[in-house]
């Protein structure tokens, strides 16, 4: 069964709750509404000839400029050989939607996953909390206007890097080379110049 | 982690200027002749830690053998990249060894970041929670490369007076010898 | 810093701990882990009652990452997310962003792909069963895995210069061509492997003790697999015949005869972690036939489709699917017309089958906790990434 | 103060390059040789007759009447003890060695070889550096007993050198209950291991005491019936009343007397195995599950204590099985009236009585040292068992069957006459021979099987 047949079977049982079956360029995907995402899943998990039993995968999608956050679901029948993707939208202040854990079990590490990172809340998930970072952190990390909190408990997030050391002092040394070069030049002076020259290469 | 009597002499050279009498050389000679390492891989590097002790790079030779309780190491292979959770856990176990202890940082990631150096989660360099005695840049590292670092930390007990490597008797949390056991709280975000 | 003691509770929070419970920690740092993974494990002395992974020690923020990249310059941290079996995390994304640019390799380097696949599959099962012996307490079988994967380093090194991390591939091909003589070192290779595999049988995957210690252990129903998204041998192992590299084939691989081995129950009941191990054993066999038949069948021709310097996809998405060694590895792609990623996606094997231990968990004993981990194979990068 | 450079000149072994050679060399003959002829010297006069007779002869002194006998006595024991506590040190210390080398051999690898000439003092080393390590005691770990657990251990593994006899005349004293003695104080070990799993505070530890306390147990009941076997074919309790009971050839053995005895041989190795925490029965200090087991927390020479007391083990498992099945000392062709013969009248034994003794010696080390390759060949081959399965194993099978072959054994001792005895003994050494060279056969045909080019080694 192809995309289009199942976006079809998909607007006859849901009607407008079901958006038409996108046209951008790679893969299509069929946007649900968010309230009636766990009956659609279920309709296609349980519907014989659709048979979606693998949940390959759910993830999300950060949209500042549309101020939604989608949640994206990448389903597959190992029976009849045929995939789907749906998305749901919802929105980027208080990113909430239904959780399909009662549907696949494997929803539940992904929704925990996705409520690590990109802090989508979903109502009704069995244990969710933070999977990946430490409970303590600060932030959703893969929104698109995550802020670094500069470290976590004391250990800082920055580390030099030598090369701009090397370079600074290299620029140091350069003026210093210049000013004594400068000063030199008017009156020239017998004793070698205990200033080594530049590196020839001139930059680092 | 060095002591204060070792120097390099000049940098690049790799010659190690020492101050050992007789009985440290003969105490130095056991303890590089017996390094256990903590089985510790972190990451990639992991398992070139593992091909490192396998068939070809036996790092048997050496005896050194590896040792899963942290009290029953020598020296700690920080093998792969430390994000800020199990930085955590590296200090911890770092703190539960016994002493004297020595750390290996294995790769690049170890080092200093290395690859994920632009990462929100990753510690940027292990020495930023414990001190580090040997280097070993790759990523990862040959086994080859390993090996060499091992080389190093036995030159580096080579030079070591036994007296300056006990801990204290008696735990004094305010020594300077002591590594506090947690950052202050202060200290934290 | 304080180790929150709290966190066992916490994470067991849903449970109670009785008089006679204790709550263990295996992990991060434990031998048997398979890297930095946590178990908060409530145990009523050798009895499990329920084992909470608690995942994350190995987080690196490789999907931020993709974020900040170039599309090509996304290909050395691929082989990050999966150390083990590199190639395969480079493929699946070489393969997203082909789809995503609309770009198709040229035979030969849908052949080199396949043969350095599966040499890594090779490499990546053989620390698998290996590592899976050692955590059941025989130290011998992965150090004799590691003496067979010496020479798959070498090969793999010569091909790519690099044991480990290999950055292989290139969006529309592959890096470089196979070197002078390269071929006729696999064959030999793979002459010693097919008789080694046979030793290997003796020393360890019919070993009385072994076969008691895992059969009817850890036991994953067809249902129960499909259901909890587990993929590659561990969804095979349970019976499912499914395969990417027959079923939804890419590259090179509807060129290539090979079986795909499934869980059969033979000492014990479908979906066990012998059926697992054993699954694994049997690919070792399989992949050694594919890079046969590619390295016989090699066509010549260019290595590398013509791709644009800059690359700049049209704003889409799209899916990049392979087999990895540890099963279906999906990358999803979203592209808003830039030279990088809006959003990368990767959906690994471990991180389905790290999900399934809490289910597994009650009531078994410590000792099969540790032969579960090992049987799934999971690895902390894939998990985390 | 001296300053040197230390990557050239400092360490002893690149000042003198032949210290080393000499010093391995030293320590891989000298010492065990020195401590076995210093038990050879010493344990046959351990005896207040021959002291007293000794006494009067060189010295003119009574000892007998002395008031300080008791003094010179105990000071004599404590010089027999002092080479019995070494010679566990260093065998514990060697069989790490070999045990190294072995299983480098077995995995491929190359094992320990820059620590003197093969690496041998690796173990020296790994001593030396183990009771300089720091001795970490966990804060909240019950001080007392923390620290006292390795000497239970100690003691247990020491007590049974006071028994096991060495040669015809080499053992410190022939107790007339010396196979009960020793299933009764090796029982101290398990002691040790409790109380460090507990005394830790951790919970590895924890798991790892409770399971070594409940298999040492459980092995001790197959263990003590089988070693039960022997007795009631000797008719005793004697460690050197079994040996006397057996010949020097193979079908003299008590293992191939009788096929329940056989049955029961390897009971007792079996149940040696678990009470020694070998694998396939290590279970107290799984590595992959339990980190370290039930020494998890401990470090310096605590642990250095645990780690002899686990190598020097095999000492005693594999010479009690030695003494009690394989025909201990007995050398072959060399009856008891030559040993007697050989003494002589004098109050010191002639020189060719110390020949036959050291003869004697030899066998049994040998016999010992097979057994311990065998126990080390088995750690690096097989898998380990899970708890319940060893609990299974121990009171499904080894219990009843050590019974049963304790009841055929005595039936057979009532009902067959001596020559079945020789008849059985010949066939199953045939047997055993047949099967061992089958076993030979198929392994180098196995070996053989395995073609094409092996991963190259040479160039690293």
């Amino acid at each position: 069964m192809t995309a289009e047949e199942v976006c079809a079977q998909l607007k006859e049982r849901f009607g407008e709750a079901v958006g038409a079956l996108s046209e951008t360029k790679g893969d299509r995907f069929v946007v649900v509404k968010g309230e009636k995402i766990v009956e659609v899943c279920q309709f296609l998990k349980s519907t014989t000839g659709l048979e979606f039993d693998y949940c390959q995968d759910v993830t999300a999608v950060d949209w500042p400029a549309r101020n939604v956050i989608e949640v994206v679901f990448h389903l597959y029948s190992l029976v009849h050989r045929h995939g789907v993707v749906l998305k749901v939208e919802t929105d980027r202040a208080a990113p909430s939607i239904a959780s399909i854990e009662s549907v696949w079990k494997a929803a539940t590490w992904l929704e925990r996953e996705i409520y690590d990172l990109f802090g989508v809340n979903f109502v009704g998930h069995s244990d969710l909390r933070r999977i990946l970072l430490p409970d303590d952190w600060v932030g959703y990390p893969l929104r698109k206007d995550y802020k670094e909190a500069g470290g976590y408990h004391g250990m800082g997030n920055e580390r030099p890097d030598p090369l701009v050391q090397l370079s600074k002092i290299t620029d140091e040394k350069r003026k210093a080379v210049a000013a004594a070069v400068a000063s030199a030049a008017p009156a020239p002076n017998p004793e070698p110049n205990p200033v080594p020259a530049p590196a020839p290469e001139g930059k680092v | 982690m060095t002591d204060q009597n070792f120097y390099q002499a000049e940098p690049g050279t790799g010659v190690l200027l020492t101050n050992t009498s007789m009985l440290d050389d003969a105490i130095n000679l056991a303890r590089k002749n017996s390094i256990h390492y903590l089985l510790f891989g972190l990451a990639c590097c992991g398992i070139e830690l593992m091909q490192t002790g396998g068939p070809r790079a036996d790092l048997d030779r050496f005896a050194a053998i590896f040792r899963a309780s942290p009290r029953q190491s020598d020296l700690m292979i920080v093998a792969g990249t430390l994000t800020y959770k199990m930085a955590v856990r590296t200090k911890l176990l770092y703190d539960q060894m016994a002493e004297p202890k020595y750390v290996l940082s294995m790769g690049s990631c170890a080092n200093c970041g290395g690859l994920f150096q632009a990462s929100y989660s990753v510690c940027k360099g292990v020495d930023k929670i414990i001190p580090v005695d040997v280097y070993v840049p790759g990523c990862p590292p040959r086994p080859e490369a390993l090996t060499e670092g091992l080389l190093r930390i036995q030159d580096i007990m080579m030079c070591e007076r036994w007296k300056t490597k006990m801990r204290p008797g008696r735990v004094d949390p305010n020594s300077p010898m002591m590594i506090p056991a947690t950052i202050p709280a202060s200290k934290a975000k | 810093m304080p180790i929150d003691m709290e966190l066992d509770r916490h994470i067991l929070r849903r449970t109670t701990t009785t008089e006679e419970e204790i709550v263990v920690n295996f992990g991060p740092q434990h031998p048997s882990t398979h890297g930095v993974i946590n178990f908060v494990t409530q145990t009523n002395g050798e009895i499990i009652r329920r084992s909470v992974p608690e995942i994350g020690y190995l987080h690196r923020g490789l999907e931020k990452i993709g974020e900040m990249v170039p599309y090509p310059g996304y290909m050395p941290f691929t082989d990050r997310i999966d150390y083990l079996a590199a190639m395969f995390a480079n493929e699946g994304y070489a393969v997203a962003i082909e789809r995503l640019l609309g770009v198709e390799p040229p035979p030969r380097a849908k052949y080199i792909r396949a043969i350095a696949g599966e040499l890594c599959r090779i490499s990546n099962h053989f620390i698998s069963v290996g590592t899976m012996a050692q955590d059941i307490g025989a130290a011998t079988p992965l150090t004799h895995a590691l003496r067979e994967r010496e020479s798959i380093n070498d090969l793999l090194e010569e091909l790519c210069g690099a044991r480990l991390t290999f950055n292989f591939h290139r969006i529309g091909g592959v890096a470089f061509d196979l070197p002078e003589g390269w071929g006729t070192k696999v064959l030999r290779f793979l002459d010693h492997l097919d008789s080694y595999i046979q030793e290997w049988d003796r020393l360890i995957t019919f070993n009385k003790i072994f076969v008691k210690r895992l059969a009817n252990v850890g036991i994953i129903n067809r249902a129960l697999a499909i259901d909890y998204g587990l993929a590659g041998p561990n969804l095979r192992g349970s019976g499912v015949r499914w395969d990417i590299r027959r079923d939804m084939p890419y590259g090179a691989y509807p060129d290539f005869d090979f079986n795909v081995p499934v869980g059969t129950g033979r000492v014990g009941t479908v979906g066990d972690c012998w059926d697992r191990f054993f699954v694994r054993v049997q690919e070792i066999v399989e992949s050694s036939k594919i890079v046969r038949q590619a390295l016989a069948k090699l066509p010549e021709g260019d290595i590398q489709a013509k791709v644009a310097r800059k690359l700049k996809p049209e704003v889409g998405e799209a899916v990049g699917r392979v087999e990895s060694a540890r099963g279906e590895m999906l990358y999803y792609v979203v592209s808003d017309g830039s030279e990088k990623a809006y959003r990368l996606r990767v959906r690994t094997g471990s991180f389905m089958a790290m999900g399934i231990i809490e289910e597994l968990s009650h009531g078994i004993m410590v000792a099969d906790l540790i032969a579960i981990i090992a049987s799934l194979d999971v690895v902390a990068p894939e998990v985390d990434r | 103060m001296k300053i040197s450079l230390a990557l050239d000149s400092t360490s002893l072994t690149r000042r003198y390059p032949r210290l080393a050679v000499l010093v391995t060399l030293f320590m891989a003959f000298g010492v065990p040789l020195g401590l076995y002829a210093g038990a050879l010297a010493v344990f046959p006069l351990n005896r207040p007759e021959v002291l007293n007779a000794l006494a009067k002869e060189w010295l003119g002194w009574d000892l007998a009447t002395s008031p300080y006998r008791n003094l010179v006595y105990a000071g004599f024991l404590l010089l027999v003890a002092f080479i019995a506590v070494n010679y566990t040190a260093v065998f514990g210390g060697v069989s790490t060695w070999v045990e190294r080398r072995v299983a480098g051999r077995m995995q491929s690898r190359i094992g320990p070889n820059r620590t003197g000439a093969a690496g041998f003092l690796a173990w020296v080393a790994d001593a030396v550096k183990m009771v300089l390590k720091e001795d970490t005691i966990p804060g909240s770990a019950d001080n007392l007993l923390f620290r006292a657990a390795p000497y239970f251990s100690m003691v247990g593994l020491l007590l049974p050198f006071v028994v096991l006899p060495f040669g015809e005349s080499t053992v410190v004293t022939d107790m007339n209950v010396g196979v009960f003695y020793v299933a009764a104080v090796t029982a101290f070990v398990v002691v040790g291991i409790l109380v460090s799993g507990w005394a830790s505070n951790s919970k590895w530890a924890l798991f790892g005491g409770i399971r070594g306390a409940a298999q040492v147990l459980s092995y001790e009941i197959p263990a003590g019936i089988a070693l039960m076997v022997p007795v009631l074919m000797a008719g005793t309790l004697s460690m050197q009343g079994i040996v006397r009971a057996q010949g020097g050839l193979p079908w003299e053995w008590f293992v191939f007397r009788n096929p329940a005895a056989l049955v029961a041989f390897f009971i007792a190795v079996t149940s040696s195995l678990a009470e020694g925490n070998r694998t396939p029965f290590d279970l107290p200090e799984a590595e992959s599950e339990l980190v370290a087991g039930y020494h998890a927390e401990y470090s310096g020479f605590r642990l250095a204590i645990f780690l002899m007391v686990e190598w020097a083990n095999m000492w005693i498992m594999a010479g009690l099985a030695v003494t009690l099945f394989l025909g201990g000392w007995q050398v072959p062709g060399v009856s008891p009236e030559m040993y007697l013969h050989a003494r002589g009248a004098g109050l010191l034994p002639a020189p060719l009585w110390f020949v036959l003794q050291a003869a004697s010696m030899l066998v049994f080390i040998i016999k010992t040292w097979a057994l311990v390759f065998l126990f080390i060949w088995l750690r690096w081959t097989l898998p380990r068992v899970r708890v319940d399965q060893m609990m299974s194993l121990c009171w499904k099978y080894l219990v009843p069957g050590a019974f049963l072959c304790f009841i055929v054994t005595l039936l057979w001792q009532l009902l067959v006459p001596p020559l079945g005895c020789k008849i059985t003994g010949i066939l199953l050494t045939i047997c055993a021979s047949a099967f061992l060279v089958k076993f030979l056969r198929d392994t180098r045909r196995n070996i053989d099987r395995v073609t094409g080019d092996r991963v190259d080694l040479t160039n690293w």
